[in-house]
C-alpha cells in the first residue's frame, strides 16, 4: 500500500548518519485543487526511529514538510550488524516501517 | 540589441555567405538602435548588476545542490522497477524481455545509446517510445490508447516510471547514440530542423532559449543544446524529479511543456517529431555521462 | 520576570518529564501536538507548546539557502553546540500554519537534524532548541523565496 | 483536443496495416534525402509544403506529430517570412551537427530590408498620440509569463514576460538574461525628471526615444529582424494570410502603454533605486 522508503547510512567512528526519503504526498491542507475547493490535509504526522529496537528519535510532523519528504539524523555508538529501522504514520492511519542493517 | 549568433560563425564557404546574411542583419539592427543607444551610459549600472546577478546564482546553486543529496526520484525509479519485473496488462507478462537495443532484458546502458533504430519497428525510437512499444508487444497494452492519453493518466505515469528507472541504469555511462543508418540520420536532420523553427504567436522556437551558453530565463539556467555539455547535461538528466509539480517528467513530457510555452500546437507523445528532437539533442550529447535521473525545479 | 521564568522551568521541567516518557515508551510514541499545528502565529505556537521566552543562541547555527527557486520544498538543517538538547522545533513563520516539526531526540543522537519544508513566501526560518533542562534558544536565517521558470 | 490517433507502433511478425503506410512514409523520407536539391526553394521557406522533402520539414511531418490543442492550433506552425528566414539562417548559423546542404543564398539584403519594412508598417500610432499609462499596471504585465498556449482562454489578458529574459528593477532577483538589462532604461536614457517625463508626453511624436521603445514593445522586427524578442502588438497571423477570426496580439494598446510607463517614467520601478 505504502510504498518503500529510500535509507541511506553514512558510518563513521561509531556515527551512523542517517538519510531518508518517505514516499508521501504531504498535501498541506492550505493547497486548492482543479476544482477550486481546498485539497484536505494527508500529511505523515508521527515519525519515529530505532536503533536495535529502542526508540532513538520521534517527530511530529505538520503539513509544512515537503511531499515525498527527507530527514537527516545522526546516531551514536552505532557498530555493524546494527539494525535501524524507521516508522511513519499519516493521518489517515496509513504507515509504513523499513529497516537497514549499519554496514 | 540582442545577442546574434555571429559568435559561432566559421570560416567555410557556406558559412562565409551566411556571415553576408547575419552581418546585414546586425547592421540593420544597429543603424536603428545606434544613436539611441548612444544616449546611454550604461557601465556603471551593468557592473553592479553583474555582481547581483553573481550571488543570486551563487545562493541558487547552494538551493540546489541541497537538495540533490537526496533526489525524491530515487522512489520513483525502485517504483519503475518493480513496475518493469511485474507481470502485467492483459497478457499477464514482465517486461524483461524487453529489448532496449542492447538485446533482450538488457537494461543497463541501454538508455545511453538511445534513440536508435530498432529492426523490429523499422523505425527510430526514443525511451519512451521504445518502452510503449514493449508494452504494446509484450503484455499486451494497446498503443494508440495510451499515446491519446494525458501524461497524468495512471498508465501513462506508469510508462514515467518505467523510463525513470530504465534511465537510471545509465548512470555515469557516456552517451553514445549511433548515427550510422540512414533512418538515424535523417532523424537527426529532422530534429535539428524542428530544433530551429520559428513559429507561433511568439515567434518562437527551442533555439530561442536554447542555441546560446550562459544565458537563463528568469533565474533558470538554459543549457545550449547544440554543445555536447549543454545537451549533455539537459538531454542526458530528464527523466527528473520536478520540485514543481512532485512528480516524474520525461523527456517526452519536458518537450511537451517546452512546446506549450513556445506557443506551438501540442505535440503528440511518442510522435516522428519528439523523437526526432531527441535524435538531435542525445548525438550532440554523445560523450557526456548520462546522469538521469535528474532533480529539476 | 523571576516569577515567570520560574513558571517557564516548571513547565519545561514537566514537558521533559513526559518527554523522556515517552522515548522510554514505544507504544506512546504518537501524542500528536494537534494544538501546535494549528496555531496561526509564533505567539499561539509558543504558548500550546509552552515556549516562554526564548533566547536567541549564537549556538544554534541554521543551514537553509540564501534564495529558494521553489518554495515547495526548502532544505533546512539546524545544529548546536548547547549541550543536552532534546527537542527541535522547525518554524516557517510566515507560513499559514508556522510549525513544520518538532523532533524529539534522545541521547544516542547528534544534535543535528535537516529536513525540507515548504515556504509559501519569503520567510525567516526558525530552529527552537529545547535542553534537558527545559531552557529554549532559537537560532533564525531568512530565505528569500523567488519565482522560477516561464511563469506561463 | 481534436488528436488524430496515431498507432506509432508497429509488431513485428503480425499482419500490420499501418506498417505498410510507414514504410511508405520512410520511403517518403529517405527519397526526400538522396535528393538534396541545390537550388534555394521558394525564398523564405523553411517548412516545404511539397510534402516530399524532408530536408525542408514538410508539413505532412508536421501533422503526424503535432495536434490542435485549445487555442494552439495547427495554424500557428505555418510560418511568415520572418519566422522562415530567421529560421533558416539561425540553422545555417550553428557549428555542431551534420553537415549542411549548402543554399543558394539568394536572401539578400533587399529580401531583408523588405521583410523588416514590412514589419516597420505594423507598428501602430496609438489612439489620440497616448503613448503612456500606468507603470504599476505595466510591472504586473511585465511580471506575467502567462497567456495563448494550449491551457490559456481565447479571452485571456496575455502578460509581457518581460522578467523572462530582462532584469527591470532592483527588487525582483529572478530576472533571465536572453535580452539586455532594462534596470535604469529611461534614467540613463535622460528622463531624469518628472519635468522631463511630462515633456516626453506632450510631444511623444518628436521623441525618438518614445518612438523606438514604442516600436521595439511593438514590433521588435522592425529593428532587429531576427530576435529573439516577440512582437507584442502585432497580431501577425494575419500577415500569414489565413483566417484568423477573432486573434489579438500578444498585448493590447493598454497593456503598452503601461509598458511604456514601467520603463521611461522616472517613478517606476525601473527608474528607481
Amino acid at each position: 500500500m505504502s510504498d518503500p522508503m529510500r535509507i541511506r547510512l553514512q558510518s563513521q567512528a561509531g556515527v551512523t548518519t542517517v538519510k531518508v526519503l518517505m514516499s508521501h504526498e504531504m498535501e498541506s491542507g492550505q493547497r486548492k485543487g482543479d476544482d477550486g475547493k481546498i485539497v484536505p490535509l494527508w500529511n505523515i504526522q508521527d515519525v519515529s526511529a530505532t536503533l536495535n529496537g529502542k526508540v532513538v528519535m520521534t517527530a511530529e510532523w505538520g503539513g509544512g514538510i515537503s511531499k515525498n519528504p527527507f530527514l537527516q539524523f545522526a546516531v551514536k555508538g552505532t557498530k555493524p550488524g546494527d539494525k535501524i529501522s524507521l516508522t511513519w504514520r499519516d493521518n489517515r492511519g496509513d504507515s509504513r516501517t523499513d529497516e537497514v542493517i549499519v554496514s | 540589441m540582442y545577442p546574434t549568433n555571429t559568435g559561432s560563425i566559421r570560416s567555410t564557404y557556406k558559412d562565409a555567405v551566411l556571415s553576408i546574411i547575419l552581418v546585414a542583419l546586425v547592421g540593420i539592427a544597429k543603424a536603428q538602435s545606434g544613436s539611441l543607444e548612444g544616449l546611454t551610459s550604461t557601465a556603471n549600472v551593468q557592473k553592479s548588476e553583474q555582481s547581483a546577478e553573481q550571488s543570486t546564482e551563487k545562493a541558487i546553486a547552494q538551493y540546489r545542490q541541497m537538495l540533490q543529496e537526496a533526489n525524491p526520484a530515487d522512489l520513483y525509479v525502485i517504483k519503475g522497477e518493480s513496475l518493469w519485473n511485474s507481470a502485467r496488462g492483459p497478457k499477464r507478462r514482465s517486461l524483461a524481455s524487453c529489448d532496449l537495443g542492447l538485446g533482450p532484458g538488457v537494461v543497463k546502458g541501454a538508455w545511453a545509446q538511445m534513440p536508435r533504430y530498432f529492426e523490429d519497428t523499422q523505425r527510430v525510437q526514443d525511451l519512451e517510445s521504445r518502452i510503449l512499444f514493449c508494452m504494446q508487444d509484450i503484455q499486451g497494452f494497446n498503443s494508440v490508447d495510451l499515446v491519446a492519453q494525458d501524461f497524468n493518466t495512471p498508465e501513462r505515469l506508469n510508462i514515467s516510471l518505467l523510463a525513470v528507472y530504465v534511465a537510471s541504469e545509465s548512470e555515469g555511462v557516456p552517451f553514445n547514440v549511433p548515427m550510422s543508418l540512414p533512418q538515424e540520420k535523417e532523424m537527426y536532420k529532422i530534429g535539428k530542423k524542428l530544433f530551429f523553427l520559428r513559429a507561433g504567436t511568439h515567434d518562437f522556437s527551442c533555439s530561442t532559449c536554447h542555441s546560446e551558453t550562459g544565458r537563463r530565463i528568469r533565474l533558470q539556467d538554459l543549457p545550449n543544446l547544440t554543445t555536447q555539455d549543454g545537451a549533455g547535461g539537459a538531454y542526458g538528466s530528464w527523466p527528473a524529479y520536478r520540485i514543481s509539480t512532485g512528480s516524474i517528467w520525461t523527456m517526452q513530457q519536458r518537450l511537451s511543456d517546452c512546446f506549450r510555452q513556445q506557443r506551438f500546437p501540442k505535440p503528440i507523445f511518442a510522435s516522428p517529431a519528439t523523437i526526432a528532437l531527441s535524435v538531435y539533442m542525445g548525438f550532440n550529447a554523445n560523450g557526456s555521462e548520462a546522469s538521469a535521473p535528474g532533480l529539476k525545479r | 520576570m523571576n516569577n515567570s521564568r520560574r513558571n517557564v522551568l516548571k513547565k519545561s521541567t514537566a514537558m521533559a518529564a513526559l518527554l523522556l516518557q515517552t522515548l522510554t515508551q514505544c507504544e506512546r510514541v504518537y501524542a500528536y501536538q494537534q494544538n501546535a499545528f494549528d496555531a496561526k502565529t509564533i505567539a499561539d505556537l509558543n504558548k500550546s507548546l509552552g515556549l516562554n521566552l526564548p533566547l536567541e543562541s549564537s549556538q544554534i547555527t541554521i543551514n537553509t539557502p540564501e534564495i529558494a527557486e521553489n518554495g515547495a520544498v526548502v532544505q533546512v538543517a539546524a545544529t548546536t553546540t548547547l549541550a543536552n538538547i532534546r527537542r527541535w522545533i522547525f518554524v516557517v513563520e510566515k507560513n499559514p500554519v508556522p510549525l513544520v516539526a518538532i523532533f524529539n531526540l534522545s541521547e544516542d543522537l547528534l544534535p543535528s537534524i535537516t529536513a525540507r519544508a515548504k515556504f509559501a513566501q519569503t520567510s525567516d526560518f526558525i530552529a527552537f532548541a529545547q535542553l534537558a533542562d527545559g531552557r529554549v534558544f532559537y537560532g533564525k536565517r531568512e530565505v528569500k523565496v523567488t519565482l522560477g521558470g516561464c511563469g506561463g | 483536443m481534436n488528436m488524430v490517433k496515431v498507432n506509432f507502433i508497429h509488431l513485428s511478425n503480425k499482419i500490420r496495416p499501418w506498417r505498410d503506410v510507414f514504410v511508405f512514409f520512410l520511403a517518403v523520407l529517405l527519397i526526400g534525402c538522396s535528393h538534396q536539391s541545390q537550388t534555394e526553394p521558394a525564398s523564405a521557406t523553411f517548412i516545404s509544403n511539397s510534402g516530399t522533402d524532408a530536408e525542408y520539414l514538410n508539413e505532412s511531418y508536421l501533422k503526424l506529430s503535432f495536434g490542435s490543442s485549445g487555442i494552439a492550433t495547427m495554424d500557428r506552425l505555418k510560418q511568415d517570412k520572418t519566422q522562415a528566414i530567421c529560421s533558416q539562417s539561425a540553422y545555417e548559423a550553428t557549428r555542431l551537427g551534420m553537415p549542411l546542404v549548402t543554399k543558394n543564398t539568394s536572401n539578400s539584403d533587399l529580401l531583408l530590408e523588405s521583410l523588416r519594412e514590412t514589419n516597420k508598417a505594423l507598428i501602430f500610432t496609438p489612439s489620440d498620440l497616448v503613448y503612456f499609462g500606468d507603470y504599476a499596471r505595466g510591472e504586473a504585465i511585465a511580471q506575467d509569463g502567462r497567456g495563448k498556449t494550449w491551457t490559456d482562454s481565447v479571452d485571456q489578458l496575455s502578460g509581457g514576460n518581460c522578467y523572462n529574459c530582462h532584469q527591470l528593477s532592483k527588487k525582483e532577483l529572478s530576472y533571465g538574461t536572453l535580452g539586455p538589462s532594462l534596470y535604469g532604461y529611461g534614467k540613463s536614457r535622460g528622463v531624469t525628471s518628472q519635468a522631463i517625463y511630462d515633456e516626453l508626453k506632450k510631444s511623444p511624436k518628436e521623441s525618438p526615444l518614445v518612438q523606438y521603445t514604442w516600436g521595439m514593445l511593438v514590433n521588435s522586427k522592425a529593428y532587429n529582424l531576427c530576435t529573439v524578442m516577440p512582437r507584442f502588438g502585432v497580431a501577425f497571423e494575419s500577415l500569414k494570410g489565413f483566417d484568423q477570426s477573432g486573434t489579438k496580439a500578444i498585448l493590447n494598446e493598454r497593456q503598452l502603454q503601461d509598458l511604456m510607463a514601467l520603463l521611461l517614467d522616472p517613478n517606476s520601478p525601473v527608474n528607481r533605486e
